[in-house]
């Protein structure tokens, strides 16, 4: 597969800090990262709310090689607020998840990069009690 | 310009032949008793990742005796086909007289995990950074419409089923067995609330339309290509249930043509969920009853509009560069009264519709009868 | 149609950067000002197997706030770039005003003998399956042209030399350094006779071009860009060092044009041997005299014809789907007389050359000044 | 890297007997195979000879990572009689090897196939004594 080590070190920082982009002319945020706004103006990295909403979410049984041992894996479509992302949600079980639930951000190990091993590491959401 | 002549494979698992195998099958069926064209474009997109080639149309031309002929690649994700029609037709209004669109793609080089994997990569970095499947955004958005339109997972099956029913006829398609709805609630679950019989078969295929600047023998008349980028991130749409760019092609092809009052559609259904939005977005049903109206029969092949006499992407399959050029042929052996499957009979004018991931980039094809 | 814009990155190593933040860096910048464009083409072909995106074209602009445009991915190998402008002339001559081709690749995701087994499936099979690496066939073609024409090799090292001299001053080249032809013959053997020095370096670069369909505030006109497919394997080449769909290629430009009367070339010079072959198959130089008329100067920046100012992909590098755009790009700039790097003063007319391999494909664009 | 069993298995026929293609209009052979000649005609599989004439070669140190163990590798371009092509010259020296020499197929060990290690077998050419 492609995610080759200079690959998963460049997403880092996004990972991370969960690192998004803002306008600086309307003001409207972006995850992933955009480069220019649809407004026209440029857009600088800006830290994301860590706290948010569960919009919808799937219970994903077909996922790729490297996620198998973690299977069913939970994946959301949170808002934030000033913005929405498409997320991991953990600590919950396919029966306890609903749409609507509070999740805050949690650093967890995301899997291993390709044939090489490496580590990789990022933000995931957890139920906020 | 015109569709003059098509050739499809049948969507499977072909163990013993490559891409290039593929292709050339297609390729050579729909250049039969053909004096040479000006271009081959070929139009794949898991390719590059599946098979050791680079640079294929010109290896696959060249392997083809098309000498002096010239080509190239066009990738678009899933919508790949469409957008090497719609630069064919840019040729055709130039310097080109006969251009030969060959889409294909394997799906079946390497386990499905791992095509899962390759799959993701059509989707923004948030699906492939957490390999959490490619079908995973298409399970948020089909909760999310069953949510917010109060709709059941029994109506949402008779998408599937409607699907499997038409391709029981097309001799292309993958799947050609009838599903009732409820089978597809026990069918193994693939991402919750979607199982593995809302989406399509992983098979391999390859499909050609030869396309030329004047009428002569067409099938078709390939009236316009129209296209447009959307939100790369379903997270950045401000309906993630409506495909802006979908409407926005549409749009640019309504100012021109009447193409509301088609015949016949065949669009893109990756996922139950993905036939509702592109019907919704198109404006062939209102927001949120397009389960209903499937269910109702509105898009049977006797209903009020039929769409995928094929089968569509469920059921005939979908071997992603290639589904759009499957879908042109179709829709011109459909106008010329020629499918081999259900036919619509009478039909005038058609559309085909593809759309990569949920909106990165959306394709609407127009084709008018030349009967 | 016309080059309005430029913009390129430096061809080096760029660990920090992705395939998308390099293409964006050029696109963002050839858009400075530009209240938008009707199709964003990306040229691209080892970045398939290097970044995680597929559709990346569509990816791209909507990252670029380019909403509403359409997008897609252009590729035809080493050729790429001339494959983008080639398709970009024909939107051009149809309903786009304006089109903007990004040229990008990466080379360094990989370990480098990772990254020759992928740089050897932009040559037919022979060579993949063998695992022989992607410079075999041009030791072998190196080697019969100087057995055949009996030219030795410091003769032979004289194309480096040129080409590093000329680097020196184009502050996007990767290699800004001069070396003696003699040098050459020290480095490290790569596929003897071919050493590292005879071919490019390993680097990743991106590239834009704009093009519009009026001159307004032009750097140069693109008149046309012709191709043509050859033989995908040099072991069906009726002569080996005979590019054949280069010179069908330029042929169908000089019907047309005086391509052969231009004031300066860039040309694709992936090794020494391909520099020769593409000067002879074009008609620039007489069979088998092309070593010597470069050790000659004649070439040179001050010689009857300069050819590479940049440095060519041996010296400025080969980022191999973006180089034709960066050719074009250098192209323009020389016609404007606002090259940053070594100027061929009066230049009114030039060429850009790609080849993918050794003539699976061949593309040639005409550009002329504006002045 | 793309080398999956299935696309090893699909090239065996061609690796481990030399089969190309020819025409049945003109009578052109070609290495690899072809679906149709520049003539128009159809092409057919056919054996290729298993002896020819070294065109030109070159001893090739920077190899994929699969060939490493094997590097410098010679590749040669030989003449057939009936057609040309590019394949592995084996048995012999970079001193010793020579353009004009003739060779003959000898079936070899060419390597694994990427991560899952699938040995591949086929034909390489070595001098004729
Ligand atoms: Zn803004
Ligand atoms: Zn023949």
């Amino acid at each position: 597969m492609v995610r080759t080590p200079p690959v998963v070190w460049r997403s880092r920082v996004h990972r991370y800090r969960l690192v998004g982009s803002k306008c600086k002319s309307c003001g409207e945020v972006y995850y992933p990262k955009i480069f220019s706004c649809p407004c026209g103006g440029e857009a600088e990295e800006v830290e994301l709310p860590k706290v948010g909403r569960l919009i919808s979410y799937s219970v994903v049984y077909a996922v790729d090689e490297e996620s198998r041992d973690r299977s069913p894996v939970i994946v959301g479509l949170i808002d934030l607020g000033v913005t929405r992302l498409v997320g991991e949600i953990v600590d919950v079980t396919p029966e306890e998840v609903k749409s609507g639930m509070h999740v805050e951000a949690v650093f967890r190990r995301i899997g291993e990069a390709g044939e090489r091993g490496v580590i990789v590491y990022g933000l995931k959401f957890r139920p906020v009690m | 310009m015109f569709v003059t002549r098509v050739a499809m494979e049948k969507v499977d698992r072909h163990y013993e032949k490559g891409v290039r195998e593929l292709a050339a099958g297609v390729a050579r069926k729909a250049l039969e008793g053909v004096d040479g064209v000006d271009y081959v474009i070929v139009a794949s997109s898991l390719s590059y990742l599946q098979e050791p080639q680079l640079d294929l149309g010109a290896h696959l031309a060249s392997a083809l005796g098309l000498k002096g002929t010239r080509a190239l690649n066009v990738e678009a994700g899933e919508a790949s086909g469409l957008a090497a029609a719609e630069m064919a037709s840019a040729l055709l209004k130039g310097k080109a007289s006969r251009v030969l669109v060959v889409g294909v793609d394997k799906l079946t080089n390497f386990p499905s995990a791992e095509t899962y994997a390759h799959l993701s990569l059509l989707y923004d970095e948030s699906i492939s950074t957490y390999s959490s499947g490619f079908g995973s955004v298409a399970g948020i958005l089909m909760r999310l419409y069953m949510e917010r339109y109060g709709v059941d997972r029994l109506t949402m099956a008779h998408w599937p089923a409607l699907m499997h029913s038409n391709a029981k006829h097309n001799p292309y398609a993958m799947l050609r067995f009838a599903i009732a709805p409820e089978k597809v609630l026990e069918a193994m679950p693939m991402a919750d609330p979607i199982t593995l019989m809302d989406s399509f078969p992983l098979g391999d295929g390859a499909a050609a339309v030869l396309l030329e600047s004047k009428p002569r023998d067409a099938l078709a008349e390939l009236v316009a290509v129209e296209s447009a980028v959307g939100p790369a991130s379903v997270a950045w749409s401000e309906d993630p249930l409506f495909i802006e760019p979908l409407a926005l092609a549409f749009n640019r092809l309504s100012e021109r043509y009447q193409v509301g009052e088609v015949d016949l559609v065949e669009l893109h259904d990756s996922f139950t969920i993905t036939a509702l939005m592109v019907l919704e977005s198109m404006g062939l049903e209102e927001r949120g009853k397009a389960a209903e109206a499937v269910a109702s029969g509105r898009f049977s092949p006797n209903g009020e509009l039929p769409v995928n006499p094929s089968g569509g992407l469920k059921a005939r399959g979908h071997p992603i560069g290639a589904t759009g050029v499957y879908q042109l042929a179709e829709v011109a052996l459909q106008l010329a009264g020629s499918f081999p499957g259900l036919k619509v009979e009478g039909a005038k004018r058609g559309l085909a519709v593809s759309v990569n991931g949920f909106g990165s980039s959306a394709y609407v094809a127009y084709l008018r009868g030349v009967l």
